[in-house]
């Protein structure tokens, strides 16, 4: 299988959808013309393959750029809009939120609105708090939209091609540094169903739940806890709404023991949902205390030791996983 | 430019139409459970609604906002349908889960009301958008009060219409008030039209009460659009006769300020300038007043006798 | 003590503040000349007591208003803002989230933000999804934001003047219904400080964590139990953050079982939050599983049956606390 | 208007100092891993913030965005614990939390630079709103970009401004890019200063190369907000010499573009229209040249040997 870094995967994923159906455009800042001259980028070389019809860039308007979907979408075609950095969801929160989630619902199931945010998000790049803080539970708290915040490059591309062929709006968040992370990603037609989370390590003693970059820091904790005889089992959400319950409590029923792994902050993340869950169904095979690994409860800071000090790391999470056991 | 008389009949019977309609609500709204959540009327204001849809084709699409009634009529909207869903009953156009502030009719190309204040205008721009991609006839009009033009999302989203130069009116109903805030206490401009020069696009005034003057903007502005020349600002002047919904006891609308704009009665107007021009005898006036009153006594008749819906169809619709 | 609806309370909290510290001033939508005549809302009277410099109606801008409030609060002002309904949140939750909540962090703890967000909360007046989406739990994910939800009139008066007197932004969720619901307030300076849960209600055999809105609905259903012998213990949290665990866990510990009952809807609630602190600190004392008791994932709807499905009821805590004892 | 020697020589100071600044840093952020995030730089646009933050007094505020540094400095930032925030040191104005993008100089009444395009409008508004509240002698500038105009809030606040008649200038520093979507590809507009009408509020367009025309337009302005008049939008007609970044390959904007505009020169332009003036001697401005220098090394000497802070640092300052 060619082996692509996420972001070659999530142009991959567009170039099929676009090739595929007329219906399919782009827009956003920069998506055409960009300040970036790296083909790691999911929307790198896609202007010139589609010309300006098909990938639109935008004035720097989120509200405006969020509502073109949802109008657009309405209409149907198949919006893929991208919002700068997480933080700026909240500018683009109104149209998302208010309309695209909502507006199916207040037509009595008349309309449809399939259209997908694509939203870069992410800290570890030294910008500080305004351009990384992932908001991911914020949409997940919002019934009508879909969420997906995908780990590996395959992932990212199966899971874009059917968000892009969903007719619900979906939420589609891309961690930035996974963008050079390379993996292996099938060819074509490959599509990762919206709602499955994934066994991405199977495990006996512990399941860690977790989505999104922080897969890679669950994988190095399992690898060393695996020298000590722990088996540590890792299921990748993939999607937070629909959530994947039936996984995560097929997980917990066997394991006994519930680790929950993001980088947002704390008090409020979507690690509440995971442990609330498992709490109402799976009470009965606990057999330790939920422990949650998340950043802390700061804005993500600049400076390249604070900035470490907030993303949650394998330490941490090995730390947390001697302590149920 | 002459209006032809099948155009002059129907737009004074959806002048008549959406004022028995509201006059119906006003009165219906009184009655102690009838009518759930608030009650928005455009009555006084009717000439912008009516006025403009009446200058547009059937692919044509608006955007309407919180105060629809006439818009939603002009375009083709079942009375029984609006006011089953205004009752929240089931057999409404939304089913009951919209109530009078979203009503929702994609089928008559009237697909969103957005009760968030300038949310319209960017939905707009891309359902405009979607009109240019695939090349199609229709255009979209969106309908905005005064107050909604200091929204920053009205802003963004005239910039890029025009910018695209998309096929798209903006159709700032301006009845001097957003909620309480008189014109002046929300912005310090006379004439919001005057907001289209920002954005290279034309703005235009007219009296709002007028439904012929809007009608003829109206007609320019789609050729406009249609031809591909882009976008327009029009403003139509004009005045809310009730307060901002019907539990505003309008303290703060001067008496005779509402008395001044009564008197100039967008329906009445209508009507004298059919019988003035002779295109409407006597009797048939009174037939089209009766076809009216007969078609806003069967929508409540129809809305009165329909069910609720059972609630677990509050489950239903969320997701496609 | 004097019996006040919760408008009245609120309103009160408001005059006494404002002439305490002339730098307290009022912002929004109809926060002066309001479409409303009725002396039980939070704001009436205010501009004929404090006049036009301090009562300040703004342009339908949700924006600007939550941006005023942090500019002038930098300045050592305390703007008081109302945001009229809480989906419109969304359009102020730029310059709350991104600078209200973070410039005190940005400048390295050299300026503070001590501003208040008001915004009108809850369902059950019919006006649908777009004026009813309680938000509360996005604001509890954002650190340097304090969080603050009331169920009672006096609660809602010493909060006020808490936030008021606080050195950090606070977001005041008010529940309209409440406005009208009456209670013993104390006159004058009555203080509730931020981040202490209330038991309203002792119980021996369950713990129902609630707030705003929803109290009432706990109370109905522990007097319904109470007959049966079910002994029900009521903590009220009134504040979300900072999150009162001490509280939390204190009861969880004594009746060893736990429901969560909120008006916003189910996933990524905070519930979830409240769910995975027990699970993490008090996990050998729980007896049974958790309970969420929750609006469903759907957008509020208008329809008056399909509203009441929406709204949680005492019926359905009665279930569940039936369900896990 | 004939601009006092002294502030000639202060503009001229901070325009060489804004530029050897950033000249630095551009060769600084190539070495790997000396400074952490983007690097955002004005080279070349630097009379649009020294010449409005000359014309300011120690009571006036700035609200600045992501393309800061000639604003600060001017303003009275220490060039020490601006490069060492840019370095991420503990030392830093903010003790590393904001990095170059969120300078914070609260101390010299630059209390916000936000990084969120078009923020910074509403802030102002604030600032500006609190200056009034308590009649206060000061002002309250805000500077965006081209790009930053098309955000619902600038909007926003240009019309509570104008509606409250704030102390408050809003400049507009057009560098004709905004990323990479030149002026053309944001707005159908050539003036932004004409969205200004749109609001009732004056607008001008000022030749942004040269600080002196900045200088005095920003006095005009300065006295207008002073005095009660409200606020005023100046735009600034610049360039931006480097990409929006420094790892931006400046791939759209023309070479030849780029060549006209470092013709331009504004620290050029001022330091020959001193010396035509006969402000300073040849040899006092070799003695400027090497203050400006030393301030530069000084600063980067003093961020090299400053310490990081330590991680659990990050905890802290979140609440008061
Ligand atoms: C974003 C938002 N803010 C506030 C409101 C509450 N609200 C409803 S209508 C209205 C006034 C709108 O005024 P205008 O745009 O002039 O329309 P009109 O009611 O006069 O038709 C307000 C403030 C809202 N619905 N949406
Ligand atoms: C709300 C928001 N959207 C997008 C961005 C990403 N971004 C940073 S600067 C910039 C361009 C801004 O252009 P302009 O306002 O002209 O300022 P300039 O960079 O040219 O100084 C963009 C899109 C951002 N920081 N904030
Ligand atoms: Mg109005
Ligand atoms: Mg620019």
């Amino acid at each position: 299988m060619p082996q692509l870094t996420m972001g070659q995967a999530l142009n991959q994923a567009l170039k099929e959808e676009m090739t595929r159906d007329d219906t399919v455009f782009l827009a956003g800042e920069g998506v055409g013309v960009s300040i970036h001259d790296n083909p790691m980028l999911p929307t790198a070389g896609l202007l010139k393959d589609f010309g300006p019809r098909r990938v639109r860039d935008t004035p720097v308007s989120e509200a405006a750029i969020a509502g073109l979907a949802v109008g657009a979408a309405e209409a149907g075609l198949k919006p893929v809009v991208e919002i700068m950095f997480n933080p700026f969801f909240t500018l683009a929160s109104d149209m998302i939120v208010n309309h695209a989630a909502k507006l199916r619902y207040l037509s009595g199931g008349k309309s449809t609105f399939p259209l997908v945010v694509r939203i870069k998000s992410g800290a570890g790049f030294g910008a500080g708090c305004q351009h990384s803080h992932n908001l991911e539970a914020w949409a997940a708290h919002c019934p009508g939209l879909k969420v997906i915040m995908p780990a590996t490059a395959a992932d990212a591309k199966g899971l874009l091609k059917s968000a892009i062929r969903d007719p619900n709006p979906v939420v589609f968040f891309e961690d930035m540094m996974l963008y050079f992370a390379p993996g292996p990603v099938p060819e074509g037609e490959h599509l990762v169903p919206i709602g499955q989370a994934d066994v991405k390590r199977p495990g006996r003693d512990v399941t860690v739940v977790t989505w999104s970059r922080m897969l890679g820091v669950a994988f190095k904790a399992a690898e060393q806890l695996a020298g000590e005889g722990i088996d540590v089992e890792i299921l990748d959400l993939r999607t937070l709404v629909p959530l994947d319950r039936a996984a995560i409590l097929a997980s917990v029923r066997k394991t006994g023991r519930l680790v929950v792994l993001h980088e947002a902050t704390r008090t409020g993340g979507f690690a509440g949902e995971v442990a609330a869950v498992v709490m109402e169904q799976a009470f009965e095979s606990l057999k330790a205390p939920l422990r949650r690994v998340t950043g802390p409860d700061i804005p993500v800071p600049a400076s390249p030791p604070l900035e470490r000090f907030y993303i949650p790391d394998a330490e941490q999470l090995v730390k947390a996983i001697r302590g149920i056991l | 430019m002459t209006i032809p008389k099948d155009k002059m009949l129907e737009m004074l019977h959806f002048l008549m139409l959406s004022r028995r309609f509201e006059e119906a609500l006003t009165d219906l709204c009184r009655i102690e459970g009838k009518i759930p959540g608030m009650m928005i009327l455009c009555t006084g204001q009717e000439a912008v609604g009516v006025g403009m849809v009446a200058a547009l084709r059937p692919e044509d699409v608006i955007i309407t906002n919180h105060r629809s009634h006439a818009h939603l009529l002009t375009k083709g909207a079942d009375p029984k349908v609006l006011m089953a869903e205004i009752y929240g009953k089931r057999t409404g156009c939304n089913k009951g889960k919209s109530g009078t502030l979203h009503l929702a009719l994609p089928e008559i190309g009237a697909p969103c009301t957005s009760t968030v204040v300038g949310a319209g205008p960017p939905i707009a721009v891309g359902r405009a958008f979607a009109q240019q991609y695939r090349n199609e006839p229709g255009i979209t009009v969106c309908f905005v009060g005064d107050g909604a033009t200091g929204e920053g999302s009205f802003h963004e989203a005239l910039n890029l219409a025009s910018l695209w130069r998309l096929p798209v009116i903006f159709v700032c109903e301006n009845n001097r008030y957003a909620g309480a805030q008189r014109q002046e206490e929300h912005t310090r401009i006379e004439n919001i039209a005057d907001r289209a020069a920002g954005y290279r696009m034309p703005g235009v005034v007219v009296d709002g009460n007028d439904a012929m003057s809007v009608y003829t903007t109206a007609l320019d502005a789609r050729a406009r659009a249609a031809a591909g020349e882009g976008p327009t600002l029009i403003e139509c002047k004009t005045y809310r006769w009730r307060g901002h919904g019907e539990s505003d006891p309008q303290l703060y609308q001067p008496k005779e300020e509402i008395a001044a704009w009564r008197a100039l009665c967008p329906v009445a107007r209508m009507r004298d300038a059919v019988r003035a021009r002779g295109l409407i005898s006597a009797e048939d006036l009174k037939a089209m007043e009766a076809r009216v009153e007969t078609l806003v006594q069967e929508a409540i008749r129809f809305a009165e006798e329909s069910p609720y819906p059972e609630p677990h169809e509050a489950l239903e619709d969320v997701y496609a």
